[in-house]
């Protein structure tokens, strides 16, 4: 009586296993002609595709233009998009189906911090390409990212300074969303201030919150009794994504002028504030190494390009939008002077390797696989665009290992022959990791 | 904050107040090339040299200064192309409507390419509002006489203490006198004399408070003395000041739960229908509000009022498509509810995110939910939170109404206290049903519409509040209608009581580990429902 | 768990033709004794100071108009609900306010809901399997086997309520009075010294309520029977005592004769009779 | 633990009787077969070879699924709905992560010969406590089963002592796993906070990066499978399965008839909570991170939707469902990247509605006619 059931459930079963294997393997061999593969690896869905789907849509982009400029080594151009849905997991998998599926030669992708981290063994095994075009906490440097973002010293150290030196700002409030990249930058903006301008402990106020952190109140009227004591204050904020919005409406409910204590932001661009009302927030301030306000040539090309890509007239630029921009002429550059897209070749060719970035000015590759960018501080307009109102004379290189930790201060990055080391350890001349536990031993000391 | 009234600066303005106050009997407008000079000095790149040319500009008595250091502050005073220069009238878009700075008459519109804006940093902007602030005290407009004397608070020195003094025998205006008086007072106990002390001895105003704490450091002892006084005398009202604060901010988060959850407590409560999707009713009210906005550009105010109703429409037809296309299936399954309405929330999300964007987008906050109401100089409550705390409690009050008031309501607990029988007694059930579910969703919007104006309005706006919602429903009792407030309240009253010693995340850890707890203590919540429906 | 509790639920291997043997102390008469127990849900008494004492092997039948509190006492025998006060005995050792209902249940106390309860999803075999006495406890019931001696056992009791023919059935597929039989069922496999049974017979056929009867009698004796019902003529078909509550406590007891004189209870009860039937 | 096989008569609570645990065994031993020698011996290029991706893909597919099933045990026999059965499943996986981190060793960036990466980097000068003896496999792995089981042990003693139910009891869960989420991404917490555990090298000597160590796993993985299938079976279909059943549909009744109905739930509880566990340590090695979005609520929803399309109360549908879904997510994500939210979202409502007792529903329809094996909603 049961017998009779069997058969469907097993051949169900097994069919449902052949198809998975059939599936899986035929997208293997689907992929064997011309085209040069450019693999996009943002988020489309989940939390933050608000912030990555534009720039897959760059890239898309930047690929049609290169196209129309006549391809590649005279090969055209192929995106192939994958959706990791915002999963630290999925990243890592479909990374891999990129590299071992589709064989693609580059991937454009991540945002995230832990994302980078989920994908980056894939790409050191499986020897792929990967430009990362956020601003992140540095601490790290592989042979197989090449990090078009800024590092803390391209962003948070800049910044700083300018509050101090320009502004006069003598009390800081650092206040991040409690994650990787605001522990690293504030712990390092804690030492800069402490060790390079002798600031006061009672002066430096940290406060973390949660992803998403939506109710702002009791930290705001904190921040405001912390700036009434007299002292010019300032604001140091690395709040993430979402919980800018609730954050920034709070601060102008509660009266908190840009003229009494201003806000600097490392990751609130352009495109945060096409979320916000930007009117009560005159006059705060956000670090990037590119605004859409910026002016130069390429960077009005660049606006109406992308305005016409997305058909939007209202469509914003940002900073990760022109890493984006810099990385893949960075890699075009290295294609067509290593005369092909095999993976080390590239590598080889792309340190050095100089391009136009959207400010008028250069970005060149360096041997740590950072690059070279200007820092610019902006203030928020009503219209929700940034009036550049400073910046560094000359562009900054980005440092992979911050000199303001324990941990890192002696290791640096030089991925060109011989060295070919991510973490070099200039005082005991060895590659692989610094003295770090004498080092963290001795900081505890202090 | 540092003295932007410096010596030099000061002097060159009462002079020119002086000028001006003579300009009103015989104006000699100087011809506009020593007004081009003037913003000529204004375009250049040292900030300090700008702060310069500013002061250059208040001291020439010409009667559109003011106007061009407003354009200023603002960032519409720019230069085209070809030198002129350019009061922007409206920079929102990529073309600008533009009027000649000097003449005033309009230019048409001219795009960014072909303007430079003139730009300024914090440090102008302040120069700038205190420089205005000075204009303004001579100035005919109360109000604007009022706000340039609540900026002068801790920015007086001694060159404007004699106007200031004379001003304040002629102001006829309270405020305005007693808030310079303040100010004066401010300068008097920094520089350490006594009557300073004495006249802010139970002030609650922060610059008070930091001159008074400057003196108590000062060198003369007796001054330090009164002013550590001063200090002491007020703390009590501080901590009182700052406990009412903090109780604010509970309430207005609790409301914010109430309202995302009130509606859950009917579907979920009433119908006994998990529904996943409720938070993305709850963004799909505030993505109308957002739409309205774009219908009726520029009368934000209105258009929020009018997507009241129009959020629980949208919300509620909605809620009726799923409670027809879905639930309706599902009756006395309610775990199959809560599979079908996740997999519909997904569904919504993305609908968003392909149809709209998966970017945030701007509702604006209009005027007059903008800003704090001033309690005391030490405690003011921010009104868009009020506005949202009071709208929450009125949508309770009216789903009581309807609860206990109107046939609906009567059909509603009806068919949930016993389906069987409220059908044989002739009450259509499924009828019932939707308007319940409609109900709830409906409410749902309307609390879309109040988050609009606190949070992102974004595809994952419902996500951060389906969770939370839950659990103010079940800890305060399923089927229970005040027991989903008096939960939504107190958690928000406990979160914001722990946030200050235990920091955000913990706070939230703690409440979730409470109200773990609490449903052992209590396994049906907060106010239990009675009766054989509760059994099961 | 405790050494105490331990002691208290261990079961004896079992003479399965004999009758379960109890730590029950009878030696003086009575096997459940209440006394002044009075319930109380939010104000109103359910039950108020009800006194009740059934002797060993006795079949009580106890009647009384709907609200008499006749649920609520066997909520109050069985565990289910707490007394706000009195005190209830069972035999002269073990107080019953201080135990849980799997406590009471392997003390040898049966129960028969009002609305017939039986596990639809398990077959009519299994339902009376899970209820055998047996040991209950976690890692007996993971490894127990199936004995011949228990199929004996279940078989004889499926041969005595008339569902041999659907044993392997879903119970959710039985008629009413099948559930009512099977729960029956369910209670002589638990083999208890006391057996509280409400309305047994509610949805019977004429001679469903007649074996049914038997049955009963059959065990007064070697088990205490309480039977709570409404129709009269089974009551007078079965009853040797019968008491009779009224607004929680008793009003009436003595045989079927005596009260259904008794002016008070002509008064309150067989007057609604009739509705209590509808 | 293992008892007699049930004798026939009890097909009622297990519809296949044992011929469904010999074809599902069966079936997985033969899959995990054919991919093997399609991986191994297939050459490269030939369309039957199976690559190590997709080995890897199916290696987490079957973690999943054993997940799937320790839920099955409590919400479908038990009647507990738990929506917080991530939160054993990250804790299984921290272990094995926090085991995986050891021992990199001094690999590190920082080269650090104790102290992972992340904790040199946040300045910290020596392991925490409940770091220590996770450098020993065999504690890391017991762990594995000893910290998700600990948990639920006090959480479901709680509970079930006071008799908390249905929605009550799922929203607790929830708030568990809620809670959890939080704090395991706070920094101080010395779990690495939102980046968790990653850049692992090696397990048990073997490098996690090599395709056999790959296939390796995806094999164990297979395995756990079988063996967490067959224990479930063995619950189920002895006595205390159908004293569970009993609970699910008559809890006051399963009390009146003499068992401690808390402490039946617990015990399922509690094994259920190690099993997820379990899956949750073979999965981290395969997917190379841990970290706290496994706790996220909306994951721990997901796990239950698997169930539910696979057929509650059916251990085998548990996992069709678990397969089902990931393998339809990995496509979708694929082939259609802004539209899979969709296909998902429809494919869950589309099964809710139409197909109640889930796919496996389909494979035993005429049987559904006599048996309700799930009469009523245990959370009603």
């Amino acid at each position: 009586m049961a017998t009779q059931h069997n058969y469907p459930s097993r051949r169900f079963i097994t069919s449902v296993l052949a198809a998975a294997v059939m599936g899986a393997s035929a997208q293997a061999i689907a992929q064997e002609d011309d085209p040069i593969k450019v693999g996009i690896l943002h988020s489309l869905s989940g939390t933050m595709a608000i912030s990555e789907s534009t720039l897959k849509d760059t890239v898309e982009m930047l690929i049609e233009q290169q196209n129309e400029a006549g391809g590649l080594l005279g090969r055209q151009l192929e995106a192939v998009v994958v959706d990791p849905a915002s999963n630290w997991p999925l990243f890592a998998e479909r990374a891999r189906e990129l590299l071992a599926q589709h064989e693609v030669d580059v991937v454009f992708g991540n945002w995230t911090s832990v994302s980078r981290k989920a994908v980056l063994p894939v790409f050191e095994e499986l020897n792929g390409l990967l430009f990362y075009p956020v601003q992140y906490e540095g601490e790290e440097s592989s042979e197989n990212v090449f990090y078009t973002g800024a590092a803390p010293n391209q962003q948070a150290i800049p910044a700083v300074e300018y509050l101090i030196n320009e502004v006069g700002i003598e009390r800081f409030a650092l206040v991040g969303t409690d994650y990787v990249y605001p522990r690293t930058t504030n712990r390092i903006l804690e030492a800069f201030l402490k060790d390079e301008h002798g600031v006061a402990d009672e002066d430096i106020m940290v406060n973390y919150t949660p992803f998403g952190h939506s109710d702002w109140q009791n930290i705001v009227s904190e921040i405001r009794r912390f700036g009434e004591e007299g002292k010019p204050t300032a604001v140091v904020s690395t709040i993430n994504g979402d919980a800018n919005v609730p954050f920034y409406r709070e601060l102008a409910n509660q009266g908190i002028d840009a003229a009494d204590i201003p806000v600097i932001a490392f990751s609130v661009g352009e495109q945060e504030l096409s979320g916000i009302d930007t009117a009560p927030l005159v006059g705060h301030l956000a670090a990037w190494n590119y605004f859409m306000s910026v002016d130069a040539d390429e960077n009005y090309d660049f606006i109406d390009a992308w305005i016409e890509h997305t058909g939007d007239e209202e469509a914003v630029t940002n900073d990760p939008m022109e890493a984006h921009y810099i990385g893949f002429n960075m890699w075009a550059e290295a294609v067509r002077k290593a005369g092909t897209t095999e993976v080390d070749a590239v590598k080889d060719a792309i340190i050095g390797v100089t391009v136009p970035n959207l400010s008028g000015g250069y970005a060149a590759m360096m041997p740590n696989h950072h690059i070279t960018k200007p820092v610019l501080i902006g203030e928020v307009q009503d219209n929700g665009q940034f009036d550049i109102v400073w910046q560094t004379p000359s562009t900054v290189a980005g440092d992979a290992w911050s000199d303001f930790l324990p941990g890192s201060r002696d290791l640096i990055a030089d991925w060109r022959k011989p060295m070919e080391c991510g973490n070099f350890n200039v005082v005991n001349g060895s590659c692989g990791g610094s003295t770090a536990a004498e080092e963290a031993e001795a900081a505890l000391a202090e | 904050m540092r003295r932007f009234l410096s010596l030099g600066f000061v002097c060159c303005l009462l002079l020119s107040l002086s000028l001006t106050a003579q300009a009103q009997t015989n104006v000699t407008p100087p011809d506009d090339k020593s007004a081009y000079a003037l913003l000529e000095a204004l375009d250049v790149d040292s900030y300090r040299d700008k702060g310069e040319a500013i002061t250059a500009v208040l001291q020439s008595d010409d009667e559109r200064a003011r106007d061009w250091l407003q354009a200023l502050l603002d960032g519409r005073l720019q230069r085209s192309d070809d030198g002129r220069f350019i009061v922007v009238l409206d920079n929102s878009g990529r073309n600008w409507p533009v009027a000649d700075a000097l003449t005033g008459e309009p230019l048409g519109e001219m795009s960014r390419r072909e303007l430079d804006r003139i730009g300024i940093n914090n440090a102008l902007r302040n120069q700038l509002r205190s420089a205005i602030a000075v204009v303004d005290l001579y100035s005919p407009n109360v109000e604007r006489r009022r706000t340039s004397a609540n900026r002068l608070l801790g920015e007086v020195d001694g060159e404007l203490l004699a106007p200031i003094n004379e001003l304040i025998l002629e102001e006829d205006d309270g405020q305005v006198r007693n808030r310079l008086s303040q100010a004066v007072a401010i300068y008097r106990t920094e520089q350490g004399e006594m009557e300073g002390v004495e006249a802010l001895t139970g002030s609650l105003h922060p610059r008070a408070r930091v001159a008074l704490s400057r003196a108590a450091h000062g060198d003369d002892p007796v001054v330090a003395d009164a002013a550590r006084n001063a200090l002491a005398s007020v703390e009590q009202n501080l901590k009182i000041n700052r406990g009412v604060e903090t109780l604010y901010f509970g309430l207005s988060l609790g409301s914010v739960l109430v309202l995302a959850a009130i509606g859950l407590a009917i579907t979920f409560g009433v119908m006994g229908v998990i529904n996943m999707a409720h938070g993305e009713l709850m963004m799909l009210g505030a993505y109308t509000t957002w739409m309205m906005q774009q219908l009726l550009p520029g009368q934000p105010g209105l258009a929020l009022v009018l997507s009241i109703p129009a959020g629980f429409l949208v919300a509620a037809l909605v809620g009726v498509a799923i409670e027809r296309s879905v639930i309706q299936f599902l009756k006395g399954r309610p775990l199959e509810t809560l599979l079908a309405t996740f997999g519909i929330s997904l569904i919504l999300q993305q609908l968003v995110r392909t149809g709209i964007s998966p970017l945030n987008r701007t509702v604006i906050t209009p005027e007059w939910m903008s800003g704090s109401l001033v309690i005391n100089d030490a405690l003011s409550l921010t009104i868009n939170r009020m506005v949202v705390l009071a709208f929450a409690l009125v949508v309770f009050a009216g789903l009581m109404l309807i609860m206990r008031r109107t046939r609906l309501g009567l059909e509603v607990r009806a068919v949930t206290q016993n389906r069987a029988m409220a059908r044989s007694m002739g009450i259509r059930a499924t009828r019932v049903d939707i308007m319940t579910f409609a109900l709830g969703s409906g409410v749902a919007g309307l609390a879309g519409v109040a988050l609009s104006q606190l949070t992102n309005v974004g595809p994952n706006l419902g996500q951060n509040y389906i969770i939370d919602s839950f659990m103010v429903v079940v800890f305060g009792g399923v089927g229970n209608l005040w027991g989903t407030l008096v939960a939504g309240l107190s958690l928000g009253v406990i979160n914001q009581v722990l946030e200050p010693w235990a920091g955000a995340v913990l706070a939230k850890i703690i409440v979730l580990v409470f109200i773990i707890l609490f449903i052992q203590k209590r396994p049906r919540g907060l106010f239990p429902q009675k009766g054989r429906a509760a059994e099961g | 768990m405790s050494l105490l509790q331990s002691l208290r639920t261990r079961d004896r291997v079992f003479e399965f033709m004999a009758p379960a043997a109890s730590p029950v102390d009878v030696r003086h008469g009575p096997i459940l004794y209440m006394e002044d127990v009075t319930v109380s849900f939010d104000g109103f008494k359910a039950i108020n100071n009800l006194n009740l004492t059934i002797d060993n092997g006795e079949l009580r039948c106890i009647i009384g108009p709907n609200g008499a509190g006749k649920t609520t006492m066997m909520d109050i025998i069985t565990g289910k609900t707490r007394p706000t006060e009195g005190s209830v005995w069972f035999g002269s050792r073990h107080n019953l306010l201080n135990m849980n209902e799997p406590e009471i249940a392997s003390l040898g106390i049966g129960r028969k809901f009002q609305k017939p309860t039986v596990f639809e999803a398990l077959s009519v075999f299994e339902n009376l399997e899970l209820a055998m006495a047996a040991d209950k406890r976690i890692f007996p019931t993971l490894t127990a086997r199936m004995t011949g001696e228990i199929k004996d056992r279940i078989d004889e009791v499926l041969e005595t309520i008339g569902l041999t023919t659907l044993r392997f059935q879903p119970a959710g597929i039985l008629s009413h009075g099948q559930k009512q039989w099977l729960e029956i069922g369910m209670l002589l496999m638990q083999r208890p010294r006391l057996l509280l049974v409400d309305e047994p017979v509610a949805g019977m056929t004429e001679q469903e309520m007649e074996r049914t009867a038997e049955l009963l009698t059959g065990l007064a004796g070697k088990q205490s029977v309480v039977v709570v019902e409404h129709d009269m003529g089974f009551v007078r078909s079965i009853a040797r005592k019968v008491t009779v509550l009224h607004q929680g406590s008793v009003l009436a007891e003595g045989s079927m004769d005596q009260v259904s004189n008794d002016p008070n209870v002509v008064e309150v009860y067989l007057g609604a009779d009739d509705e209590e039937a509808a | 633990m293992m008892t007699q096989p049930p004798s026939s008569q009890f097909w009622l609570t297990c519809p296949f009787g044992e011929r469904a645990t010999q074809v599902f065994l069966g079936v997985l031993f033969a899959a995990l077969l054919i991919v093997t020698v399609l991986h191994v011996a297939v050459p490269q290029g030939s369309p039957l070879h199976v690559n190590a991706y997709t080995v890897n893909l199916f290696g987490k597919y079957l973690s999943y699924a054993l997940l799937a099933v320790a839920v099955d045990l409590v919400w479908g026999y038990l009647g507990i709905l738990s929506l917080g059965h991530g939160a054993f499943f990250a804790i299984g996986g921290y272990a094995m992560g926090m085991y995986l981190m050891r021992q990199i060793g001094d690999r590190g960036t920082y080269g650090h010969p104790v102290l992972p990466d992340f904790m040199v980097f946040l300045n910290w000068d020596s392991l925490p406590w409940y770091w220590q003896g996770f450098d020993m496999a065999w504690f890391a792995f017991a762990m594995v089963l000893l910290a998700p089981g600990l948990l639920a042990l006090v959480f479901g003693f709680l509970a079930f002592r006071s008799r908390v139910t249905g929605v009550y009891l799922s929203i607790i869960t929830q708030a568990l796993t809620f809670a959890l989420m939080l704090a395991f991404f706070r920094n101080e917490m010395g779990f690495g906070g939102n980046n968790g555990l990653t850049d692992f090298r090696e397990l048990l000597g073997f490098n996690l990066r090599s395709n056999d160590t790959r296939l390796g796993l995806f094999l164990a993985t297979g395995v756990a499978l079988a063996l967490g299938y067959i224990l479930c079976r063995a619950i189920v279909t002895s006595k205390l399965g159908r004293v569970c059943v009993a609970t699910r549909d008559a809890e006051a009744r399963t009390r009146f008839i003499g068992y401690r109905v808390e402490r039946f739930q617990l015990f399922v509880f509690v094994v259920s909570a190690m099993l997820a566990g379990l899956a949750g340590a073979l999965y981290v090695p395969q997917v190379g991170i841990i970290n706290p979005s496994e706790f996220s609520p909306l994951f721990s929803i997901e796990i239950v939707l698997w169930v539910a399309l696979g057929g509650r109360a059916t251990l085998y549908g548990a996992v069709i469902g678990a397969m089902l879904v990931n393998y339809a997510k990995t496509v979708f994500t694929g082939v259609m990247p802004d539209a899979w939210l969709f296909a998902l979202g429809a494919m869950f409502v589309l099964v809710t509605v139409l197909l109640p007792k889930g796919v496996a529903g389909l494979l035993q329809k005429q049987r559904r006619k006599k048996t309700p094996t799930i009469t009523k909603e245990a959370t009603a």
